[in-house]
């Protein structure tokens, strides 16, 4: 059967020279960084290579990278490592209601150690609101972490303002921007990032990899102990393979970064006129404009999202709900909830999420495809038609 | 790690050995951090004529000890005094930070091999 | 040049077939677990696989198996995470002071908590002392963390033993079995082991993968917060790939250990005798028996680790050394200073640690070269000969 993969922005495929040579370095230069031999000295030469690579994907110093197992890693790293570097100058830390559980549960988990969060609310269109945060910021505030754009619906945040504001207060900004890399330029200088999150797999480099920006000058704490790896940042013997691939990812991102994004968005545009087209009683979740190019995030009224899911998973299709039933949990999600959707609604919400590896004629096979489904699974409701 | 000088003089270090009955001999550093050297001089007319060097420590205590003695042979004794610690790093290219505060300590062994000379021809 | 590894402590090459299997799982296979289509289904599947692989390599039940990215993370989930659980019950810590970094400074966070560690002392074969272990139990003791092998010179400690006293006392047992787990058969039942810490990157797996082995019914809290992963125990996208090869590394691990430890050992017991015949004035640190089978390490006295490393390199031979100048520190291996020995003997220490792919010619290249080499250094040596 025809697989279609419209699940970027849960992982990606790794790309094929990424992988190739992730390889070499597994079999053939597996030195241990650390080391002071020939193996040693070429596998630390790579990782510094990838360094750089990584740090000119958002206009950073390789100096100012310090390598993680994930995205989670590199938000558990930035929060925690800035909240306990700098307990002294305050405990208030601002966030949103619409982050990652990487940063919301580690924000719970700091509110148990004393300190304080603020969780900003969000529109309808998930977008926070500049006045909010400024009403938010306390002289006991030391960080604000804003996603950078978000997972399920893909809005992306007016991060330049909020970078300026964050420097005139004199206050670390933080960004998970494990949605953004790779998929919208990012200048840290610019936008007055001071931490900034990634993950490899959701741009083509492996799962196990991801990297933690950290500006010159800013105070963090380690949270992983053991040896002086990462300028004492970040013990564990270096992912060789999973960074010399971050590094190879970073570099190919950076090169075709326009073309992809105008290739993906050309897609998902065509994606949506043709399912709010097709298909009554539809709702476009995100902000029209200021969202991730390859995201679309759907409400089809009166249905359930797991069974759209499998019915789409049948058909060869591969995409992802922000539905309770998909993740054990009673709620849907606290996205989708936080932008004023009711749980009705909610639970009908479909993400498609494109890639530079799909195609036109995957999209008319899912436009083909889906307004059957959703029909199908509207005559079985008792919600629909009532 | 190392440059292609430190490893030069590190694979073929000048003026290894020692002098018998040297006018100074000068020794630095301990056991403890791993660094230990013994330089020998002999001095005619305040030249210093030949200099030769043991050295129990890492790659860069090696290249020191040896860049130092090319640098001071032949030389005056108050010129050889003005070479610092920091001046053999440099004329060896630089060495890497973590290395600079043991194994950098060959001008320290040159000035005790020279200020044990003047004690003894003082006597 | 012939390049010889004689490094196998620090890192080992990632088998061939495991490497190809990460391959799979990289540009095909490449779905999150987490999600319901088949790309998830079918990364999960295999994560699950890899689950039970690993737990059958020391027989554990897979649902005691949580992934890592290696094993400092291990060690530090195991320390942080029992002792987190349990401080109602007490705040004392058991250890050694010949633990790898990743506990020791672990243990030395753990002090800044509020928790008291005691660190035993070892015997000059790097034994800790059954007796010493006893005493050092209170009531308030809630962990004992003592390593199965150690990393530099391969002693392998009284594991049963230590295993069936915390039992006895109702102290959970942890061991760091980062350097025995595939080169020293292991069962944590028949030892009485409550967590395990194991790297895949030390045998034959990738670097960035690991897992900590924690048996039913012991309490732990998480130490990285988000997703639900790994049961709740550990946030984060499961690095598939590292973990599919993991698995296949447990399962050709448990095919070919005993071949491999007798060859191993036939290779490493050569080379000990060859050294100590062709050399005087040589050490061999660790235990003549109760040791890894690929470990020898010695100490060339009069001279420095880091230039003997150093010109075995230039002969294409890669080791390691305890000398503090590979390091960058300024002690040398508190390891072998714990053992006894005296800064200068530790400074001119050797690690040669032996693998599956090195072979008999490898031996007698290391033979042929070592004594001219040592006689070298010992010729531009202050201490010796005076
Ligand atoms: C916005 C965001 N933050 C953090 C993460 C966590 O990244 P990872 O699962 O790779 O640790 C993800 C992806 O799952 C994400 O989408
Ligand atoms: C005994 C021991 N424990 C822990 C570690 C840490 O493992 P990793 O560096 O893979 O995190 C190592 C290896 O470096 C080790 O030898
Ligand atoms: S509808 Fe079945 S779990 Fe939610
Ligand atoms: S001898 Fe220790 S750093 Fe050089």
């Amino acid at each position: 059967m025809k697989r279609v993969y419209f699940d970027h922005s849960a992982t990606t495929q790794v790309n094929r020279e990424v992988a190739e040579l992730m390889l070499e370095y597994m079999t053939e230069k597996y030195g241990n960084p650390s080391s002071v031999h020939s193996f040693g000295r070429e596998a630390r030469k790579a990782v510094e290579e990838a360094r750089e690579r990584i740090a000119a994907l958002f206009n950073a110093k390789p100096n100012e990278i310090i390598f993680t197992s994930g995205g989670t890693e590199a938000d558990n790293l930035a929060l925690k490592g800035v909240a306990l570097a700098n307990r002294k100058k305050g405990n208030h830390i601002i966030t949103t209601g619409i982050e990652h559980h990487a940063i919301m549960h580690t924000c719970e988990y700091l509110e148990k150690q004393g300190f304080t969060v603020t969780y900003l609310p969000v529109d309808e269109n998930a977008m926070i609101r500049m006045e909010d945060l400024k009403n938010a910021i306390t002289d006991k505030t030391i960080l604000i972490s804003i996603m950078f754009a978000n997972n399920e619906v893909g809005t992306i945040q007016p991060i330049k303002e909020i970078g300026q504001l964050a420097r005139e207060k004199g206050i670390y900004f933080h960004t998970d921007a494990v949605q953004a890399v790779g998929s919208h330029p990012i200048d840290v200088e610019e936008l007055n990032i001071d931490l900034l999150s990634l993950a490899g797999h959701k741009f083509h480099a492996s799962k196990g990899i991801g990297a933690l920006y950290v500006r010159r000058g800013v105070k963090l704490e380690e949270i992983q102990h053991g040896g002086a790896h990462e300028r004492n940042m970040r013990a564990g013997t270096e992912n060789v393979p999973g960074i010399v691939g971050l590094g190879k990812a970073a570099e190919l991102a950076k090169r075709d970064l326009d073309k992809k994004i105008a290739y993906i968005k050309g897609l998902r545009d065509k994606l949506i006129a043709g399912v709010m087209e097709k298909i009554p009683h539809v709702k476009l979740n995100g902000h029209p404009e200021s969202r991730l190019p390859g995201n679309a995030n759907f409400s089809f009224l009166y249905i359930e999202g797991e069974s759209l899911l499998l019915n789409l998973d049948m058909k060869g299709i591969a995409a992802s709900s922000g539905s309770a039933c998909t993740s054990g949990s009673l709620d849907p999600s606290h996205v989708l909830l936080a932008m004023g959707l009711t749980h009705e609604v909610a639970h009908g919400s479909l993400r498609v999420t494109l890639g530079q590896d799909n195609t036109e004629e995957e999209v008319d096979y899912f436009l083909e495809v889906i307004p059957e489904i959703v029909e199908r699974l509207r005559s079985m409701s008792p919600l629909y038609g009532s | 790690m190392y440059n292609e000088k430190v490893m030069d003089h590190f694979t073929n270090p000048r003026n290894v050995g020692e002098i018998k009955d040297a006018a100074g001999v000068g020794e630095v550093g301990n056991a403890k951090c791993g660094d230990i050297m013994r330089i020998y001089l002999q001095v005619e007319n305040d030249i210093i004529t030949d200099v030769k060097f043991k050295t129990f420590g890492c790659g860069a205590a090696i290249a020191t000890s040896s860049m130092v003695t090319e640098m001071v042979k032949g030389k005056k004794l108050d010129e050889a005094l003005e070479i610092s610690n920091q001046a053999v790093a440099e004329a060896l290219g630089g060495l890497p930070p973590a290395k600079m505060h043991c194994s950098n300590l060959a001008a320290d062994a040159l000035h005790e091999a020279i200020k044990d000379y003047i004690a003894k021809k003082g006597k």
